[in-house]
């Protein structure tokens, strides 16, 4: 006898209605389960996006795009970053995801340029694949002259390198995977 | 020549800065913390930078951040827009050491200006007319007597240990003088255990009035006139018009020529605010910000200049586009600061803009970084757009900004629109007749009476 | 089994729509699982104009609303119509319905002042519950200081009269319902 | 002094005419078909009249429901706008019979500058320069090259008859004439039947520039300088600017007085644009326009005036607001005209505004009837918006212009917009180098091969 459920719904949802109003919120979503396989979803929003097409820009800008979401954007601005698999998308797959909420993730604390290597010719600190242990340098960033060893928050496999030597990197940018 | 320029700031001001590169055909460079990763700033300039979590002081107020930015995107100076770091003079050295370009004046002119003290000696040395006053303690009645006589009443005697209002008393006459000399020294002893005191003229009702000046940093400056930003609250100024309604052309050309001198004199680069109280005809110097000022687009519509893209060229090493003779006073304008905040406590709503739409038409201006969709941060101030008017005269300005405020759409946070509804149906503001003191008075005696 | 749930199912959705307007909302979402393979899945939205607040106007108009739909506008703007039932609002009922989408409905070929009898004193060419053949003067509308005859355009009863004597009506204004 | 006006009009002018409305104190009585219920003038107006079905004929073009508009809303006075009925002499005389105020010029004034020949003749009898020519047929080869002779070469031979093309002869010095009146004549005999022809001075590249005037209908009049309007596709004006680029400031004073002592002399009231092709220095009137024109906003950007309250000023009785001592040209403007059109073929793009953003910032006017969800409806005018920017010079009006397009965002519908984009890049638009064939070449070159 699912319908029993009827009135009671929609009691709860007109509650919910209410409290919407009330609160002037933006959306409400509730999941209930009942007994015995019963559930019921609901979904009450108030939102209404409004789509923007982005205009041509009167002087197109180097495209650095930063694995930010896709600008909704009154005006072009290309973001500055890393060359970073959304920017190069080489593989779609890679594309749609963002390294930079990738759980393994580790992100520039900083903005500067990235090396890879102690100085040129050296070997790189790390390799796809390598051990890690927390301290080990990851890479250098140098900013204002100044060379800043990025070490491992905590040990792992070095499972992708998200950016290339001479790299510029802004804050939050992914740098690596360690998993 | 700039190829390209950072803008360390973010909001309206930021906007301003890339529309003035962009006609100058200088690429920009958007600085933003996480926060404003969705910001109009960002999306207008040609390129952007992540600088820090959302706290100012780890994005917007952090000097090797932005530095990094300019290194990494090859920008060859720097626009601090207002507020942030635009009067650190640290910042400034910095940016030089790095052998990039402030836009704006010297790290020593800030740190001067930036002292009150200083700041005062300097100008005072300038023939900038400052607050008359003893230069320190007044030890006997006489002494206090001939400088009241000296002056001018009313005067106030402080005690120069005091504050807080405590150990300060108005002497309207010389007949008062006695009691509030004794009286003020006697509190200041009871309170601060010092009976020292200084005396300075009182001003009953002053007005707001700054002059903006320009140098070219090589010894020649200009003024362009004043703008009256009496309508404050808490020291915010929230209305600002030029030319200012109480300013006589005469006064005008003299107060402006005096601040002119001083700006030259020092050599003074890029755009500057020189702030004074005003009354009965007097200027009183109070401080200099050495920075564009948010109010500066009324001094643009009735000018005809723009002053940001005058700051780069000056910055750039070029002499001013424009000479003492050039500047001529078209029209009268008026802004009004919006912002994202609830009546009457004027408490902070940032939040989602469901809709934006901005007033058009003849004489209208709108300074905004809102957009539909756009979320307003809660980390940062509450300026979400400037509406500037500009007519042939006060009254026409004043009906032209009320059909604009009314044409004006921001939904889904609560503004001050309705502050200023109200303000335009006030005789004292149709006529021009407020001091510093008016707007506080009118929202106690209005607004807030609902607390 | 499923079919049992329909009416119902009906009547559930009929109260989320009536929610839907009561609360003024965007959209209402329902999923709706019930035991044994049951399920619902309803989607109840309205496309609802951008809540625009109304900005306080420099100079307030005069309210001579029309039947029209509420305007959801970047500016006020009073509209001109009849005294008709959208404005007068005797009914709560009667409000929610626009008269002019009345079958019945005789609307207004022009702007003008409407005059319910041929002269003053004289009596009105049609009452409610008259019955009215095709071509029967209704009222008159004046125009530019011609007086309009306004036939009715078939025969029937008259039911209601959205109009009052000397009332300023736009074009397309309901004027009376016949049926 | 009217309470309140009636704007006979939609879109961007109805928008326009109650902002000016609104500043002034006076109440806007918008009408509207029912295809506009939603639109932005009636949204903006104080009261508005649904006076139609959609087609204009049957309402913005319905004297009788705009007459009743007024009679039921008490409106004392029309603003006609431009099209629809602004140069209507039977509407005008209709208004004045119902003891309303036609904002704007006479019946008598538009009834004689709307007949072609009439308004020649009298402008030529008012001293304005027309195209040279003979009087009426010219009977033998002795008599045309006398006339060639005296109207200076190249000259074009017509067939009396003629049109499309036919019977048409250039003549471009006195060696050519022989041939291309005989070819003229013998084409019109065997085209038309007839081998009359008349002669006039040929223009090669002419410019559009014509002059605004203003008159207070009781024999004082202004010019406010000219508009260059040569950017025409199809005789519809797409970009214009002021002042003329090609204009020097001798010829705008002395075409200007010419223009407004002709305006006097027939105490003409309101404003008007006399209309002349340009060629080397010389101007040849076209027509007079007895109304407002769309580009109005780049004469009001550079004067500091408002055209629209001026008109209602004077429809008041009042004199007008400034003489011609007090007009002085400050920088330079320029206006697109954003049409919702597909690019290349210009077909209209009715449908609904997904996103409307306007430009902002200083030296930016934006008058559009757009807002966010507004459906332009097919029945009218493609015209959407005018975006208008005013700087110091014509160099810096450019570069804000590139700017401000670059901000304006018009999502759901095509629109011209990229076709502004693109003629920005144009060395010839750049440094002003057009005629009225210039547009029309440029389209057939680039943006056409495409079809």
């Amino acid at each position: 006898m699912p319908n029993k459920n009827h009135e009671t719904d929609v009691a709860f949802i007109k509650a919910l209605a209410e409290l919407l109003n009330d609160n002037d919120l933006t959306e409400l979503q509730v999941k209930r389960d009942y007994g015995e396989n019963d559930s019921l979803n609901v979904r009450v929003s108030r939102q209404k996006e409004i789509v923007t097409q982005m205009q041509a820009a009167p002087a197109p800008a180097a495209q650095m795009a930063a694995p930010a979401p896709a600008a909704a954007a009154p005006a072009p601005a290309a973001q500055m970053a890393a060359p970073a698999p959304a920017a190069a998308a080489p593989a779609p797959v890679e594309t749609a995801e963002d390294p930079a909420s990738h759980p393994g993730a580790v992100t520039s604390p900083m903005v500067g340029t990235v090396y890879t290597q102690a100085e040129p010719g050296a070997p790189a600190f790390v390799s796809v694949g390598d051990s890690v242990a927390e301290g080990d340098t990851l890479l250098i960033i140098e900013a204002m002259k100044t060379m800043n060893h990025i070490p491992a928050t905590r040990a792992g496999t070095v499972k992708r390198i998200l950016v290339e030597d001479g790299a510029a990197v802004e804050y939050g940018a992914p740098l690596m995977i360690i998993e | 020549m700039f190829d390209k320029i950072l803008i360390a700031n973010r909001g309206e001001i930021a906007l301003r800065v890339i529309r003035a590169a962009r006609e100058m055909g200088i690429q920009s460079v958007a600085v933003h913390s996480t926060a404003d990763a969705d910001a109009m700033h960002v999306r207008m300039a040609d390129e952007s930078v992540c600088i820090g979590p959302p706290p100012a002081t780890d994005s917007y107020l952090s000097i090797p951040a932005i530095i990094a930015a300019c290194e990494v995107t090859g920008a060859q100076a720097i626009h601090p827009g207002y507020g942030f770091l635009s009067e650190n003079a640290n910042f400034v050295q910095i940016v030089e050491d790095h052998d990039l370009k402030f836009i704006g004046p010297t790290a020593e002119h800030i740190r001067i200006m930036g002292d009150k003290i200083t700041a005062k000696d300097t100008m005072k040395n300038l023939g900038v007319p400052c607050v008359p006053g003893s230069d320190g303690g007044v030890a006997t009645l006489d002494a206090a007597r001939k400088l009241g006589d000296d002056i001018g009443y009313p005067v106030i005697i402080k005690a120069t240990a005091g504050g807080g209002g405590r150990g300060m008393k108005v002497a309207n006459s010389p007949a008062e003088m006695e009691h509030a000399f004794m009286t003020a020294r006697s509190e200041g002893k009871a309170a601060f255990g010092n009976d020292e005191v200084y005396i300075e003229k009182y001003l009953q009702k002053p007005r707001h009035i700054e002059i903006q000046v320009f140098g070219d940093g090589k010894g020649r400056a200009v003024h362009l006139g004043e703008r009256d930003c009496s309508l404050q609250r808490r020291h915010q100024k929230v209305f600002e018009e030029a030319p200012g309604p109480s300013i006589t052309e005469e006064e005008r050309a003299r107060i402006g020529a005096t601040c002119a001198e001083a700006v030259a004199a020092i050599n003074y680069a890029g755009a500057g605010t020189i702030e004074f109280l005003y009354e009965d005809g007097e200027f009183y110097f109070i401080e200099m910000n050495t920075r564009l000022q948010v109010e500066h687009p009324v001094t643009e519509a009735i000018f005809g200049v723009d002053l940001v893209q005058e700051q780069i060229r000056v910055a750039e090493g070029h002499p001013m586009s424009f000479t003492q003779e050039d500047l001529k006073i078209n029209g009268h304008a008026i802004e009004v600061r919006i912002n994202a905040e609830r009546l009457p406590d004027f408490a902070p709503r940032p939040g989602k803009i469901t809709q934006f739409h901005a007033p058009g038409g003849l004489g209208v201006r709108m300074d905004s970084a809102l957009y539909d969709g756009y979320t307003i941060p809660p980390y940062y101030d509450s300026l979400i757009g400037k509406l500037i008017v500009h007519a042939p005269d006060r009254h026409s300005a004043l009906t032209r900004l009320n059909r604009a405020l009314g044409e004006l759409i921001v939904d889904g946070v609560e503004t001050t629109v309705p502050l200023f509804h109200a303000l335009l149906q006030e005789p004292d503001i149709q006529s021009g007749n407020y001091s510093i003191h008016w707007l506080e008075k009118w929202l106690a005696a209005n607004l807030e009476q609902g607390d």
